[in-house]
């Protein structure tokens, strides 16, 4: 492979790859450009993401989004269906063997759920059910309909799920590659999903917008803001680079409300001011918040609590789409019935939020100020390690840990920052690694923690680490001692 | 001390295209400060490789975590695979969220013991008592460790 | 009846009246003064709870409270013994006959309920059960226990629960009265609160301190914060004056965080700058927050966002106690799972924010400052009716509607003042009535609820209250025209 | 348009020891915005002021409302009350919260038909709603009132 860089894959490249791609499994052969840009051309208002976000975000308004996946298309459709009334855009989720090109296996899992008369898969394998399967389920729909997954090599599907009318596509070659795999060379996503930037591109050049979301909470488990924020900006100019022009940027909640806020409204400055720079200007920037994306309580009631929480904050931060979580998270995936409790108590919480006074104050301010500090240190260290190309840039600062995702299974990650929290919940660095941030940020990442552990009477160690990963589920933000 | 700690040694991991890597870390961690010797083969790991991992390091048993729902499709077969390489004896527990969905756990723990699984442990498993189970039953399981066990009663007594 | 005053009721008073209330149902006959003491005094600590809000005031926890209440004592105890892990402190709430002092329909409800086998009361009726029952009850019991009513002569239900060992008594002659009756004169209600606070006084004499409750939350619906303030702070008065040390006040949520916080802030400010400059010192207060009190919506999932909500700001405005609602509000009593739930989304979300920042803002403060205002402004009217005698103030203050609570039912009411929500949701005052508020106070109200009907492009009118009553239970916290 | 508005006359309240006042507040701005005329007795009306009142105000419908959970204990025997005084055929509405607890509403419903009540309604009602049946109930049970309906429809359709 040769060396990877930033910039836009030319024609040749792409159409070569691309009848490679189509060969991965059967399903493949039917995609067709020029159809599918005809069958999103024919998608009515209603059903394009592009739109629904626009329209959000011009109102002030927050959009809900469930996650839902099964195996079989009617199923499927009957679950989505059901979401629909509850929510404002749809998510098709897709089943891990899938995410893994596994197709084979993942065709097991459809024959044995279908014998079982029960979903034995994880999420919806759109590939094995090919661009008819797909645009079944699409035309059944009353609302747009996005993919999400977690695949590192994700051609063949966003080809087939495109094709069938899907209007917005999540992942990245990083943000699906460092908290779902674990031996993929991170070169290798991201030029995997360079495809499939430049498949978006080629849409929005044949006049057809499709959102684009990278995946914003990683691993989902005491991310520190500027970490994601900083994979969330170098996705958004990989992709920007590849033609894209309608992006989502999200952020997994962290739990501590001051910190929340302030991770969500420094995320789209900080984008702005990146793309800007980068000499973009003609794209549509909108956010997603993820309502906490690690361990629940068991409880229902309890995990409702959580999720209750994620939807005032999301709303407080004005965020364009919450992703939302079910009593059932703890559990397993959700049965419709779970969902839509998990979509009506949010509604609930954001309209009860939605007129109120905007949220302001000094601890706010100064954790935008941190987070805009650590964010700008490591981007300018990834734009020096790859010379000013930040695709290179980024695989360099992954090798040396300059980048560095908490609890990440990924290889390609070096796994030594580790985070905690403080005497106040907030996420901060126990450890920083390799991770270049400027003496006063890691001095106050110290004094914080030094807070905690004298409130405590203990030394910070990883059992505080591991007390606090467990918190939320014992029904606590701060892993205290008993 | 460190021959008792040389007795619990286990082989750990995330089965199938499983990337959960959360619950292994806290895992390995629990378990180290537990006493027991971990060989952590991270996420992702295929039957065989826990087969693999266990005969090379003379494991006393084999921790399968599943969490993300294809813990059935994936766990198929696995004591019969331990048997054909000859670890028909070693202890095999398997948790986390094993199946699709909120299911009732004693019926899920009924299809993966008939499965050949020692012991099937839900999400809210407390650790420490898994710990405790975890040396017994690999004691257990070892008939000349008894001899062994009991010869070095003797010599600590004697000390 | 002699006018009201604000003056400890003799001794010989007390006991020619005490002679006449305990014949009024034949359990009054087995009431004993000494007896009770002796019971009281042999509670064991964790059962006392004026020491379970002490040990919370002093550690900065937050206590949670169920509602719970049910015909038969064995049904009671099982209710309680149930609830119990879930909470700190237990309520005994009482059925509406007993109420009203209608012990032999209340003893109809006992009969029905024991040939229906589920209890068609509302309550527990504590008077029918006696001491006896009652005693058995809190013995059975393993955390503080209230008496929780809405009694305008609480004379007989007082005596026969202290004497049977309840360690706390909720309500008081104005907040007992005007939401919960309709034809009982205020000053016959006040006088017959006198009672119950010198019987409290005299526990209080005999070394046993039991803790007293005015009833914030009044009608629960639309409430402004001074108006509830100054009944809180009256009957605080009044308590004190008869011999009452340990005082917990209370308020409703009323939606508007910024409001919510500043409310619960400024009641205890208010409340000891009254009880000072009245010359008490050597009592100990404590406040509650009642989650939501208006109507609810009838979905479970939505109801437990509007708890969360409330979850949420009493602990940030770090409430002693929560006053817990269940999922099963909106459609009846609810069952022990439902209570169960509410209390542990309660104690999920409570648990979540308790180790956070500190919550100000500049709106904070402008809210306190404005309930201040008005509470300083009708204190002083009534001071000023009353010739310095509190007792006969506010019964002045009510005829005339300088004091005058929303949806109210008494005849004792005046009725004129209205709430509406303002743009941001806090509650504002549509027509003040006859209640003397400052000019610039005034102005204040009416501008922002000008925002809010330009927002709206309506003018403010009864509709528009109309639909903030039913906002809530809408899934709105403002009721906006659809 | 006096003359229709009254033709809908009812009796509100809510019955028994109930003191809750905000519903009734509410039922009667949005009736009389919708064009019936509302005799309201506030909370806490029995049985017998319920029906002197209808007696006295010549009123087509009673509406009761039960709040608090008592429902089935203060409306026993309603009807019977009204047919006693002569007014066995008003209309007889109830609705609220009109049992203990959440119970499933068909039964409730059924429970209050058979104590005579013609229409019975959950708290999540349409009031809208309501107002069209009140008009349709009243109407249906006014024998007289046909002819002189069907007379104004003319003088209305000649004018
Ligand atoms: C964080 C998370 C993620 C992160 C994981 C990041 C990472 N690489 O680690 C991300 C976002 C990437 C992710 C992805 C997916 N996830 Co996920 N995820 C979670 C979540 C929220 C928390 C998991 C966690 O870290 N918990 C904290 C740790 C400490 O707990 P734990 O994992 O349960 O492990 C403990 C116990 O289970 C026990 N244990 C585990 N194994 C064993 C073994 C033995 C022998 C013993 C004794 C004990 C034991 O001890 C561990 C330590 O305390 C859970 C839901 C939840 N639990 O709240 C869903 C959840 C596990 N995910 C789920 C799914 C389905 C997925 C996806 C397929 C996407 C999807 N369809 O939604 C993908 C999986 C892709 C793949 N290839 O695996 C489902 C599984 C469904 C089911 N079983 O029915 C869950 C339950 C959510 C849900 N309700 O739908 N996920
Ligand atoms: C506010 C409130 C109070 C306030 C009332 C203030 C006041 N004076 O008005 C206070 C705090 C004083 C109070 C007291 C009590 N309350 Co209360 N209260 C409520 C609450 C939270 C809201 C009621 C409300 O105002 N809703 C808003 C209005 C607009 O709606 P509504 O009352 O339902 O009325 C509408 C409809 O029902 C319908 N409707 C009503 N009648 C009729 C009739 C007809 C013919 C039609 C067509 C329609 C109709 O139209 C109305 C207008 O939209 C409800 C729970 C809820 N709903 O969320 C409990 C509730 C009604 N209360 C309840 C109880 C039990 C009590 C108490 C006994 C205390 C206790 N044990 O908890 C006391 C009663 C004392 C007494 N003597 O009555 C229970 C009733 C239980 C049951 N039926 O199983 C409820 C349901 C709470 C619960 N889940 O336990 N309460």
């Amino acid at each position: 492979m040769t060396e990877i860089e930033n910039r836009m894959l030319s024609d040749a490249t792409f159409q070569a790859e691309r009848a490679e791609v189509l060969k991965t499994w059967p399903s493949g052969g039917t995609v067709d450009f020029d159809a599918a840009v005809a069958v999103q051309a024919a998608l009515p208002p209603e059903k394009r993401f592009a739109l629904a976000l626009a329209e959000a975000d011009a109102e002030g308004r927050t959009l809900l989004q469930p996650r839902a996946g099964v195996a079989l298309i009617r199923e499927h459709e009957a679950l989505l269906n059901g979401l629909s009334p509850y929510c404002d855009v749809l998510p098709t989720t897709i089943d891990a063997y899938t995410r893994h090109n596994r197709y084979a296996e993942a065709q097991e899992g459809i024959d044995r759920s279908r014998a079982a008369g029960t979903s034995l898969l994880n999420g919806f394998p759109a590939v094995n059910h090919g661009v008819d399967g797909c645009r079944r389920l699409v035309d059944a729909l009353s609302k747009p309909v996005q993919v999400r997954h977690g695949t590192p090599d994700a051609r063949l599907l966003a080809e087939i799920t495109l094709a069938a009318g899907f209007s917005s596509f999540e992942g990245g070659g990083i943000s699906y590659n460092i908290p779902y795999a674990k031996h993929v060379p991170l070169e290798r996503s991201i030029r995997h999903w360079q495809y499939c930037d430049r498949l978006v591109g080629r849409f929005e050049e044949a006049g057809i917008r499709i959102n684009r979301e990278p995946f914003g909470p990683l691993t989902g488990t005491l991310v520190p803001p500027f970490v994601s924020h900083v994979v969330a900006i170098v996705e958004g100019l990989l992709a920007l680079e590849q033609g894209v022009r309608c992006l989502t940027l999200g952020y997994g909640q962290a739990g501590n409300l001051a910190q929340d806020i302030a991770a969500l409204r420094s995320l789209r400055r900080l984008a702005n001011h990146y793309f800007l720079n980068a000499g973009f200007t003609d794209y549509k920037l909108t956010t997603v918040f993820h309502q906490w994306m690690g361990g629940f309580p068991e409880d229902e009631a309890q995990a409702t609590a959580v999720i209750c929480l994620g939807a005032l904050v999301a709303r407080q931060a004005r965020a364009t789409k919450i992703i939302v979580k079910t009593p059932h998270e703890a559990a397993g995936v959700p049965t419709l019935e779970a969902n839509q409790a998990g979509l009506k108590a949010t509604r609930q919480m954001v309209n009860m939020i939605s007129d109120q006074n905007r949220v302001d104050s000094p601890d706010i301010q100064t954790e935008i100020d941190v987070i805009e500090a650590e964010v700008h240190a490591v981007m300018r260290e990834i734009l020096r390690l790859g010379r000013g190309d930040v695709a290179r840039g980024i695989v360099q600062a992954f090798a040396s840990g300059v980048m560095d995702v908490p609890f990440a299974p990924a290889r390609a990650n070096l796994g030594k920052l580790t985070p905690v929290r403080d005497n106040f919940g907030a996420i901060r660095l126990f450890d920083a690694g390799h991770v270049p941030l400027p003496d006063d940020v890691l001095a106050f990442h110290r004094d914080k923690i030094a807070e905690r552990a004298r409130a405590e009477r203990r030394e910070p160690s990883f059992n505080m680490v591991v007390d606090d990963v467990r918190a939320i589920s014992a029904s606590k933000l701060v892993g205290r001692p008993a | 001390m460190d021959e008792a700690a040389r007795s619990y040694k286990i082989v750990l991991g995330v089965i199938g295209a499983d990337c959960h890597a959360v619950g292994n870390r806290i895992l390995t961690a629990v378990l180290t400060r537990g006493g027991i010797e971990v060989v952590n083969l991270g996420v992702m790991v295929s039957q065989e490789e826990f087969i693999e991992a266990a005969i090379a390091e003379d494991a006393g048993a084999i921790l399968v975590s599943s969490i993300y729902g294809h813990g059935e499709l994936d766990c198929q077969n696995f004591r019969a695979r331990c048997e054909e390489r000859g670890l028909g004896d070693i202890v095999l527990y398997v948790g986390g969220n094993l199946v699709i969905g909120k299911q009732d756990f004693a019926t899920v723990e009924a299809r993966f013991r008939e499965m050949g699984f020692d012991r099937v442990f839900p999400p809210s498993v407390d650790l420490e008592q898994v710990i405790g189970l975890l040396r017994a039953d690999i004691d257990a399981r070892r008939p000349m460790a008894l001899g062994h066990n009991s010869g070095r009663f003797v010599v600590e007594a004697r000390a």
